[in-house]
């Protein structure tokens, strides 16, 4: 199994959600995070001083998902997500070597 | 007793300045959490342009004697910079000088409720000039024409719509709620729709403080508009306050029936609708009336939301259907059940009253919703034309608090 | 001057209604993030409910002459649709419109406080039905018994507290303080504790605005039973002021000495006990007086606070430590140290005065705290066995602004 | 009519106790998250160290004969326990009673913007410490000079700054204001700067409730120094509006030229800045003169901040900027533009007036500064010396909030 | 070593925890955020609109063990977060090839 | 290429910003987190109840590196977050097996 986890524009969550639930993913974890990238922060002034803030808010999807379905499911956020603007974020994917649904004990791919 | 009325007056006035942080936390809490500051912004810079435009030429507009005496707009020449008012005429009362300043506090929260229209899209300066040229060329005139009586003994002349149309209007349900109603769904109309999908409010806490906090402005609003410690002040604050509960208690009845459960948004929106419904009617139904004017305002007010929905206009925060119907509710009310003991002294046509009423009414409100619509509309677009109304669309996504202001609205860094 | 005396108490009713949004943040505040908006619509429902109430009978309940002549409770009939108050009497000053207005918010606040006991468990529709009940039920007869005088002139029969045993409470200490924290008791034993664990409160700005606002509006409350704008209206402004001020300290000097350290929560809830404290004795204690009620009411209430943990019931808000035990030590305090150069003429026990005032005290206390548990815990007992009271357990899990409402308090999306 | 005096009176007293919450938003909102608290505490807590040593010997220090005849400083013994006022002198209106009352909020409100200065790294004992010598030695005497008018048929003797250098100062530009400001500022250098880095504002929508409730409360705090429901109440009430409404034309029209962006911190500020600005000044100039007195202490405060910056002294929340040198141009603005038909009667020396004012002006500030800084600094100094001013650095890294009140300001479990 | 990742309820996040200090483990981390899977999103209604809300509230807890006390961890975890109901959430593993304590240094096991 | 997550103070994650942008790391993620660990919580009194809180607030940082820059930035974190306390937090590092940017497309080492 494989661990998907997608830094996205807070405004494609929706998308990728679709997405997903489309493909008949059945479950996944959002985070709200921030982040920097080649996408730079932007100033703030309070008070005429200025304030460079580094991180831009993004969203985080943690989706696990069976060994078959990972490339696919990488491509699905991918498209959902994209925008084309600096900015529109990553998704990198890790193994997981074991998963458990807590309701039912149920282990390895009848988890997911 | 002019003393004891400037003393009732001068807290009232009070009182409806605590409106603006109420509208703003009203609104504010209503949005999603990147345009707040924005609306914040829109909201309490009405005071600014406002206080600078009544000073030049507003007071004298409103209420100044008509311009060739036809009722329609004060002389805009007459007070200049308020001078006139600077010596104590002695009469111990309120004088011209707390008008102004009890006037400022009308319009700028007129003008204030037509931002909610623009919610997250519009740019700060285009909202300044859209605003200075709305006081100027919509509240002036319409304040002119339904607040300003005339005094045919100094031959002085006030507005058509009091004077000649004899419009029955309480505290501004016309020239106030209808006109702000109006022009924000007229300029939501040309704004055109928010990119991003519909959001929830972000904060209901704030909507609760800050309806909370204008039902105790509208005490003032509406107290005030008595003009003194009186028997009607009294009778208009617990017409206010039963308006304002009944208003609850209708909204969330529809919402109970329709969707199943009552809520909190629409407990403080039903609030607003209550007092918004009794703003033209406070003086003229009796206790019993105050309920169900309020029960009547809340219950359509709570209908004509959807119906708005279905329309597909992003009026965004609902002016038109809060201020706009709630303020026909509130007329029709009169109209209706008006109790003839009551200080207005009119008799509702269900209680026999002559229906003479009806058509000064209707009058009032094609005149006032029609204006308002048309000029509003006209003003919106020419400047969309020359300046430009609406930010890009990257600004709109990023949120109008860091593109326009730099800002943002909430830090929970723990640094 | 009867207007001048208007004038002053149209501005004390209004500081009164702001205590609405000024209760619902302090209480939505000590809450956990999924009950706010619960606690918030109970709160400010309360003005839906009594205000339709008070119109139908409420204010003959209260106000009326003496069903009976008994002193027990007003002729429900007497004052329906306060028809009667529509007309002006020319008396240049508050007439009964007025006072209808002024103690609706009396008996609305009242029941407000009571909701704190039902905090994270009650279902929305049980709590609208139990307050519309223990109104009529708890506080009409109380309200009538402490606060109407009788009039022999005109035969005019008041309540047998009030008259006969001549109970001294300035502001409603016991029909509004005692009785809602009474009641606040008998409703969290009824409804019994809640499944999850405690929450922190979620966000202690808040309740420092609602305390804050509170303190405002009780200048209102306190003032406006002064009944005009006069030496008495001053003399409880000022007692009020230092009893809060030093409730703040009476509470954090307790929290100092025992935990180490004075919290934000404790001044908060200082200043509420030291102004609880300080609504039946504002007219009977002096300056030191004002500043020993608030220190001895701060320190006890903050005493009482641990001890009800240990009794095991889950008065969630503490209404009854705040309100009930802090009612119980104002009164305390006029019978030890009242200054009979204030205007209430009492001289207290430590300064030699005589034992009278003790057992009248001792009555007035007992009954209304017997009456309000006894019958609180009625009405909350039979609708529990009828309707049911409480939410199911995975409703208390999920929250009941969600459950209940179909709402969530914060949305921190960005989209 | 001193009963409608009274009237009024007793309401803008109620308006200023809600500048206290007010405050406490507008500061806590611009603190980082872990030092919310201890700033409401320092806030409200000035209330219950202000009430006590009030009612001890600060009425008398403030208000009572001036010891030895010398202007410097009241008796301190004269009204001790506040006594002399429990008794109804039957004079209809405003008594000593109130006037203690509402001159507590004066010196409250006074050492709670002191704290400003003190944010985020002071110990709390400290802190209640330093506020009770800081009224004592330096609030009560500036106070008493500046307010305290002699009356020459009594014998009694007031402040040599009121009386003898007659300088002009409507509502408290100098003892409250500057004061506060330049304190602030003296406590900030001997606390040193903050560990941690600069924090953005956490919650501007507080800061926005908090700068509209002062607004609010500015009208009680400038019409109640009116004295009355008169001409001159209404006319500061008027010039209160349009200053504060101007000072957010002045910060923005800066923030926009300089940093290309005006902001909604920038907004609540330039309206604090022009209210402050009026202070002084309102009774003294026309409405003209009160846009532009705004327009001026907007613009000035905004450029001050910055300057402030470069100093490298932590005043973390800028009271010196915005209360000292807004309540210094504010000053100035008399000296120049007051309009001799105003209450105040000064012709500004633009208008021809003469150049009198200028050292009454002049002595009055100078004094008021000096005396301020060299004071506080001096308390502050010696506190620090011998009971430590300052937290740990560990406990400043963790936030004052959880190491010195054991508590969380926003809690979000969900559990 | 392994990280072990939950994704609970959030009231049952203190009988995770305490099961977990019982067990001697010596550090977690905890993050709030939310989730769909077999348990839908529930409705809501503002003013008359009504919104899908997809995601509830949900707890994430991230925890550190060494390979050996892997197994034992996810069942401690399993058993302290289980109602019974929908919603109950997932467990799963994922291997960390390094892990330093930042105060002293210490890499691998010691470090844990 | 290689997951690293750092758990550390809040008021650090300036300075370990500062060190990972000097040494060209060219994108990041952060969490507001809470945890445990050797440092224990606190306890917080409201209205004379006493809570014991068991976590206290920290920062996670993500960061997806390439094989080789794992190690250094590991190295990097851990000395920008260090301040000797206790509760200085951990780092890990975990196996990413597919990294995408969303903008492009790109996969791999280029897409870091
Ligand atoms: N190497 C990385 N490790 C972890 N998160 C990253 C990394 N690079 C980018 N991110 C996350 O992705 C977001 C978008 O990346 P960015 O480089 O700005 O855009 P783009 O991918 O379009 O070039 C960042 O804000 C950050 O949260
Ligand atoms: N495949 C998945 N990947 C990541 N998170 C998941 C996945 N499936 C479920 N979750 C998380 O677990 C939570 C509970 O899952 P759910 O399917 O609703 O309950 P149950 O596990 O009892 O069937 C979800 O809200 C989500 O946060
Ligand atoms: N085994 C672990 N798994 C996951 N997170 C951990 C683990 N141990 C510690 N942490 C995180 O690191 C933080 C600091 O750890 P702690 O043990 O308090 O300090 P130190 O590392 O200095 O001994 C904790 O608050 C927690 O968030």
């Amino acid at each position: 199994m494989k661990l998907i986890t997608a830094i996205i524009q807070p405004h494609r969550l929706d998308a990728v959600h679709e997405a997903l639930s489309a493909r008949h993913v059945n479950g996944l974890t959002v985070t709200e995070v921030s982040g920097y990238g080649a996408q730079k922060g932007h100033s703030e002034i309070y008070r005429g001083a200025e304030y460079n803030i580094a991180f831009r808010p993004k969203v985080r999807i943690d989706v696990v998902v069976t060994e078959d379905e990972a490339d696919a499911t990488i491509q699905i956020i991918v498209d959902a997500a994209y925008t084309g603007k600096i900015g529109d974020g990553k998704v990198w994917a890790t193994e997981v070597s074991e998963i458990v649904r807590v309701r039912t004990g149920e282990r390895g791919v009848t988890a997911v | 007793m002019p003393a004891a009325d400037l003393a009732w007056l001068l807290a009232a006035f009070a009182l409806v300045s605590l409106m603006f942080p109420g509208l703003a936390m009203f609104y504010g809490g209503m949005l999603g959490t990147k345009n707040i500051l924005n609306m914040l912004m829109m909201v309490m810079s009405s005071l600014a342009v406002t206080s600078v435009l009544y000073v030049l030429y507003g007071y004298s507009m409103v209420s100044g004697n008509s311009w060739g005496g036809l009722g329609i707009i004060g002389d805009p020449l007459e007070f200049f910079g308020l001078q006139t008012f600077v010596t104590d005429l002695e009469t111990g009362g309120a004088e011209g000088l707390y008008w102004a300043a009890f006037f400022i506090l009308f319009a700028a929260i007129t003008i204030a409720i037509v931002a909610s229209g623009a919610a997250g899209r519009m740019k700060f300066g285009a909202w300044i000039a859209f605003s200075a040229l709305w006081l100027t060329l919509v509240y002036f005139p319409l304040a002119h024409q339904v607040f300003t009586f005339s005094d045919p003994e100094s031959g002085y002349v006030g507005g058509w719509l009091r004077n000649v149309i004899e419009l029955h209007d309480f505290a501004g349900g016309t020239a106030v709620h209808m006109n702000a109603g109006v022009a924000a769904l007229a300029l939501a109309m040309v704004l055109g729709k928010r990119k991003s999908a519909a959001h929830r409010p972000h904060n209901l806490p704030m909507v609760v403080l800050g309806a909370g906090i204008l039902w105790f402005g509208w005490y003032g609003f509406n107290g005030g508009s008595a003009a003194g410690a009186n028997f009607l002040a009294q009778y208009v604050v617990l017409t206010s306050l039963l308006a304002g509960s009944a208003g609850i208690i209708g909204f969330c009845l529809v919402e109970r029936i329709r969707n199943g459960k009552a809520t909190t948004l629409g407990m403080a929106s039903g609030a607003i609708a209550g007092l918004v419904g009794i703003t033209p009617s406070a003086d003229a139904v009796d206790p019993i009336g105050a309920l169900l004017v309020g029960l009547a305002a809340g219950a359509v007010v709570c209908l004509a939301l959807t119906w708005k929905t279905k329309l597909g206009i992003d009026d965004t925060l609902d002016a038109f259907a809060v201020h706009g119907v709630g303020g026909v509710v509130g007329v029709i009310c009169v109209v209706l059940f008006a109790d003839s003991a009551a200080p207005a002294g009119i008799t509702g046509i269900l209680f026999g009253g002559n229906l003479d009423i009806v058509w000064r009414e209707l009058v009032a409100i094609t005149v006032t919703c029609t204006y308002s619509f048309v000029m509003t509309y006209a003003i919106a677009w020419g400047l969309n034309k020359t300046i430009g109304l609406r930010v890009t669309e990257e600004d709109e996504y990023a949120g109008l608090d860091v593109t326009l202001h730099a800002e943002t609205a909430y830090v929970s860094e723990r640094a």
